[in-house]
């Protein structure tokens, strides 16, 4: 029996890799975040070019803003920041080098939790500005 | 001798926007989206013409409108693209400099009306 | 067949391999090197090694104690005048090492940490975490990267050598993933491929250990020396074989038996304070230690467990902060091949083949008797050894020697001038057409079969203890086994591309002669020493007869023809070894 | 303990001589508590069939011989046990991403050769001899590179990156992983060197953490990690070469 010369080898298509394991599915997830995040920079552009426009103008976008589309498909892009933002300080320890504090290395736990605190002093803060600003 | 990528540029951007948009970005949308429209935990009139004007005029504010605005599209594009190149599509340097000029567009467009509204 | 022409042709991609390819491209930067290897080199056994490597570095030591531990522990059947070479050598070695980046356990201050191995005076042993060998074989790995005239043939098989009026003129391979024949031709061969453990069924080493290297030099004539002596380690999980380094019980690790008593003190290796104590109880030496279990066996002291006798390897004392410091790869081990952990619970272990201490004879230029054909590492019997390997020693032998095989080979390939190859094709050709022939066979057994049937002949006849009508027997049985592979194996796989069954096949033929070299070597010495012991009349060291290196013949078809060499003494006259309470004499019978 | 069950173990064929397309064949095998998945082969493998073809040597998850995918997870099959999977059946295949020689054996040339491009060893600033001794290093600069010099080259994480399986020409996570290893290295001096494959576009921008490769890593290399604090440096690099006349560091 002759040695084959020419190999004969199989690759395994990618198509539809996303499907294989569930690890990928909230990877496609988090990078679904994007249209969403991309939407509301632009729902936000919107409401400043409005704004450029007069009170009426920038009135009819914040009753926009109130219609139940409107309100579900905010609704959803929290949801999809808020995943965006729990995978992002979920991965932060992969961004950064080693932290030595008092010659120990800096558990990943740390900084996870660092950020997510960060998150929400600032949110808190956010929220706070825009509560004290009530008529 | 390996060509280097321009992805520093974009990947910084990139990275600031995630940044943002993971620390505050939930209770912006929550914020203007959900609890402003429907007067829930916060009033009505929280985001009224005049206060959002102030804002608008004050150089801070508008230093955050832009960047909020601008590090979410550049954001948000340049995964966009990612995502293309993950469903198999092949993503040409055309389409790259399409979503990158789409943020940029974004971004020139509210430094405009920011300038527009004026001081 | 397609033919490569080289310079140096290295078998075996381990630690003496990598090491040797090294020393032969910086010799000579314009030599063309062939290092061919079964497997992609990283995966070699020395990757499995755990414990570490001796050298010389502290002020309490010296060459001397080093000279001492690996003569006596050798029971003075070491090439000393070789040991005097290596010892010298070893710590130049292991800072090389470090230098090409290889990541050794530190101290605080930034230096070399050593720790205790057994049968050692003085702590010398450089370790890296437990994953000694796996560091060294790396850092070996990617430096070679660096040499441009290094030209890896990855997953080659080796198959046969080429040996024409006396001398070697390169190597027949089989490119695994194709099937098909590569010959290399050149003047100067480097036999680097590991031990033979495989020839046993309870063994430590790596599945690829199959030491069908000396097996091919030992058909073109080569001696294999000192073959009786296989070591065996005392600690290894029973079932796998899966190594429990010695590291434990530097680290103060005890053994114990079924009624949680240190037994090694009934053997002569106490007392057992203090401890840990270098050469005394767990740090004694490997055969001692082997040899204790069986005692206890045959006492009934030992536990039994589904999986054979065992013993107990106790380190809860140690504390679970220096357990999974110094010991981490041990406690993962440990969890997933016995679901024992550590820090909680005694390890079941027993002894199981791990080393072979004879091997390809060379002298200490790794030369053998062959022209341009060497041999290093774990498949060469060089002369440290003898009848008792000392621990941490074979990681830096693999480096020494494979240094000195690399020079060696690399100033004979300068010497000579390339043969014209058409005897040498019609040489590979005809042992290629031989071997394709396994592939056709319609009838014959198992290899499978004929394998387990050698491995449980092995462990029955030449064993920790063995007695005549034993050994005579396994003799018996390798010879039929012979003559049943002789008459044909039948594998059920018939494809050239990647056909593993093809290659154990030949791996087996090549073992079974091993194996019976290893078995009359043994059935000849009539007298005790290091690894050999025997039961039967010959419980003693006998100096007057055998001091003497034995040396097995090919003799084709038939049983090996074993003769005697004499052992190089130069300043170590021979003493009783004793080890534990000073002087006070072992009670191992 | 000693009890013998049978578990269904279907494994993916593939034999370039004669077929274009895999396909899976099922085995009865006999198992105990304490046998991992690489044993099951084992005993097809001298039992039931001799041609079912996969590589295994250390059967104690050090070589990196014996990747495969089991359930469509990458593992080890010597470190994956047979109990864990059973009643169901397990199934195992080639690792994902890799062109399949035969059965279970993948294709590794290609890891190999981006191993090489990394340059994966010391380059120090002077060369010294042995005679002078060797490098200090306090067991803290250690820690800095040691984890990702434990990468036994299994490729599990190749097989777990989706972004190497779009696209061969990035440099993966071991190889990267490597890199760094040798750059966190206190003993090293050729990180500029090394800058070039970071930068490029098939360095450590080919990754867009998924982190599925840290994950699977049999070693806790993290490799995702080696990546992506490169692609900081690899920032830096880009624009400090604009304020500091050769390039920068
Ligand atoms: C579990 C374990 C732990 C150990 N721990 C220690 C320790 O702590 N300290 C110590 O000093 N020693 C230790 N040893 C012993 C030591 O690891 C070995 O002796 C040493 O690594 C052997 O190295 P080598 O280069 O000679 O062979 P190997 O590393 O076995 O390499 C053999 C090479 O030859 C190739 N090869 C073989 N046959 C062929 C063929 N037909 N064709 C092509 N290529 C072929 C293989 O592919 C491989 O690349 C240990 C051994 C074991 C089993
Ligand atoms: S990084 Fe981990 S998974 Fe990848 S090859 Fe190395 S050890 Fe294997
Ligand atoms: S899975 Fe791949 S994309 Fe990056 S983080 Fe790991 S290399
Ligand atoms: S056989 Fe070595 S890693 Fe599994």
């Amino acid at each position: 029996m002759p040695a084959p010369n020419l190999l004969n080898r199989y690759t395994r298509p990618m198509e539809g890799w996303w499907r294989r394991n569930p690890f990928y599915l909230w990877y496609m997830l988090r990078e679904a975040s994007c249209v969403f995040i991309i939407a509301y920079a632009l729902v936000l552009l919107c409401g400043l070019y409005r704004l450029s426009q007069g009170e009426a103008a920038f009135n009819g976008w914040l009753a926009a803003l109130a219609t139940p589309r409107s309100i579900a498909f905010h609704g959803i892009t929290a949801m999809m920041v808020l995943y965006h933002a729990w995978t992002w300080f979920k991965v932060m320890p992969k961004t950064l080098p080693f932290i030595h504090i008092g010659g120990k290395r800096m558990p990943d736990a740390a900084i996870v939790t660092s950020g997510l605190a960060a998150a929400v002093v600032l949110s808190a803060l956010l929220f706070v500005l825009v509560w004290s600003g009530r008529s | 001798m390996i060509r280097r990528s321009n992805k520093p540029v974009f990947w910084s951007l990139f990275g600031a926007g995630g940044m943002v948009s993971a620390l505050i970005g939930p209770m912006l949308v929550f914020v203007t989206g959900i609890a402003v429209p429907l007067g829930f935990l916060l009033p009505h009139d929280a985001l009224r013409y005049e206060r959002m004007l102030a804002l608008a005029h004050n150089p801070a504010g508008k230093l955050a409108l832009a960047v909020v605005i601008s590090l979410f599209l550049f954001h948000g594009c340049h995964r966009f693209y990612h995502c293309l190149h993950d469903f198999g599509i092949h993503v040409t340097a055309g389409m790259k400099a399409a979503c990158h000029g789409f943020a940029a567009a974004g971004t020139a467009l509210a430094v405009y009306l920011l300038l527009v509204i004026g001081f | 067949m397609q033919v490569i022409q080289a310079d140096v042709v290295i078998v075996g991609g381990g630690g003496a391999g990598l090491r040797a390819a090294i020393a032969a491209a910086e010799r000579d930067p314009s030599l063309r090197i062939a290092l061919v290897s079964k497997v992609v080199p990283m995966r070699s056994h020395t990757v499995a090694a755990e414990g570490g490597a001796a050298g010389v570095v502290r002020g309490d030591d010296s060459l001397e104690n080093h000279f001492d531990d690996t003569v006596s522990g050798g029971d003075w059947l070491c090439e000393q005048d070789v040991v005097d070479y290596f010892v010298a050598h070893c710590t130049d070695e292991l800072v090389q090492l470090e230098r090409w980046g290889c990541p050794w356990s530190r101290k605080e201050d930034g230096h070399i940490n050593v720790r205790f191995f057994g049968g050692m005076k003085v702590q010398r042993t450089w370790f890296a975490a437990d994953k000694s060998g796996f560091h060294i074989l790396h850092t070996l790995f990617q430096t070679s990267l660096r040499l441009p005239s290094i030209s890896r043939y990855d997953e080659f098989f080796c198959a046969d050598l080429m040996v024409e009026d006396g001398k070697v003129r390169g190597v027949l391979a089989i490119e695994i993933t194709t099937g098909e024949f590569f010959l290399f031709e050149a003047p100067a061969v480097v036999m680097a491929t590991g031990g033979a453990g495989r020839i046993y069924r309870q063994n430590t080493n790596a599945g690829i250990v199959t030491g069908e290297g000396m097996g091919m030099a030992y058909r073109h004539g080569v001696a294999l020396r000192d073959m009786e002596f296989m070591q065996w380690h005392p600690t290894a999980l029973p079932g796998t074989g899966i190594l429990i380094t010695e590291g434990c019980r530097g680290e103060g690790g005890i053994l114990v038996n079924k009624d949680g008593y240190r037994y090694l003190q009934d053997y002569g290796l106490g007392p057992l304070d203090p401890w840990p104590r270098p050469k005394a109880m767990e740090l004694g030496p490997r055969d001692r230690l082997s040899q204790a279990f069986w005692h206890e066996q045959q006492k009934g002291r030992t536990i039994d467990t589904p999986k054979g006798q065992v013993v107990h390897l106790d380190l809860r004392h140690l504390g679970r902060k220096k357990i999974l410091e110094r010991l981490p790869l041990i406690t993962e081990v440990a969890k997933t091949f016995m679901g024992v952990d550590p820090v909680v619970s005694p390890i079941p272990v027993c002894p199981a083949v791990h080393y072979t201490m004879g091997g390809i004879q060379t002298n200490v230029r790794c030369e053998t008797s062959l022209s341009g054909l060497y041999a290093a590492g774990e498949c060469s019997s060089v002369g440290i050894h003898g009848a008792n390997r000392l621990g941490s020693n074979s990681l830096v032998e693999i480096i020494v020697f494979g240094r000195v095989a690399g020079d060696s080979a690399a100033q004979h390939a300068r010497t000579v001038t390339a043969s014209h190859g058409d005897s040498i094709r019609r040489q590979a050709e005809a042992s290629a057409q031989h071997l394709l022939s396994l592939l056709g066979q319609e009838t014959g057994e198992r290899v499978a079969t004929l394998r387990d049937a050698m491995r449980d002949s092995m462990e029955s006849g030449v064993g920790i203890y063995r007695k005549q009508d034993a050994m005579q027997a396994t003799c018996e049985t390798l010879a039929e086994l012979r003559t049943r592979y002789r008459g044909g194996v039948r594998l059920d796989d018939r494809n050239r591309a990647f056909n593993t069954e093809w290659l154990t096949a030949i791996e087996l033929g090549y073992m079974l002669e091993v194996a019976e070299a290893l078995a009359h070597s043994a059935l000849q010495r009539r007298e005790s020493r290091g690894a050999h012991f025997r039961l039967d009349g010959y419980e003693e060291r006998d100096d007057e007869r055998f001091l003497a290196h034995s040396i097995a013949h090919f003799r084709g078809d038939g049983p090996p023809l074993i003769d005697y060499a004499p052992v190089t003494i130069t300043r170590s006259a021979p003493r009783t070894r004793t080890y534990g309470g000073a002087g006070k004499k072992a009670e191992m019978t | 303990m000693t009890t013998t069950r049978i578990i269904e173990i279907e494994c993916q064929r593939f034999n370039p001589q004669t077929d274009s397309e895999p396909h899976f064949q099922s085995y009865q095998v006999p198992f105990s508590e304490e046998m991992s998945v690489l044993q099951g082969l084992q005993y097809i493998k001298d039992h039931l069939d001799g041609s079912l073809t996969f590589r295994w040597s250390c059967r104690m998850a050090i070589c990196g011989s014996c990747g495969s995918m089991v359930n469509g997870v990458p593992q080890l099959s010597c470190h994956t046990f047979l109990r864990d999977y059973f009643p169901d059946k397990v199934r195992i295949e080639p690792l994902n991403h890799f062109p399949v020689l035969r059965d279970l054996a993948i294709d590794q040339t290609d890891f190999l050769a981006k191993l090489e491009s990394v340059k994966p060893y010391l380059i120090p600033d002077t060369e010294k001899t042995p005679a002078q001794g060797t490098y200090l290093q306090t067991p803290q600069q250690m820690d800095e590179y040691y984890q990702y010099s434990e990468c036994i080259n299994c490729l599990l994480c190749y097989a777990a990156c989706p972004q190497y399986g779009l696209n061969k020409e990035f440099t993966g996570p071991a190889a990267l992983a490597l890199l760094h290893r040798y750059n966190a290295d206190s003993r090293d001096a050729g990180s500029a060197e090394r800058m070039e494959v970071i930068n490029g576009e098939n360095g450590v921008w080919g990754c867009t953490l998924v982190s599925y490769c840290s994950e699977v890593c049999p070693k806790g290399v993290d490799p995702a990690r080696a990546i992506n604090q490169n692609k900081i440096n690899s920032t830096k690099d880009y624009f400090l070469r604009f304020l500091q006349p050769r390039g920068g560091k």
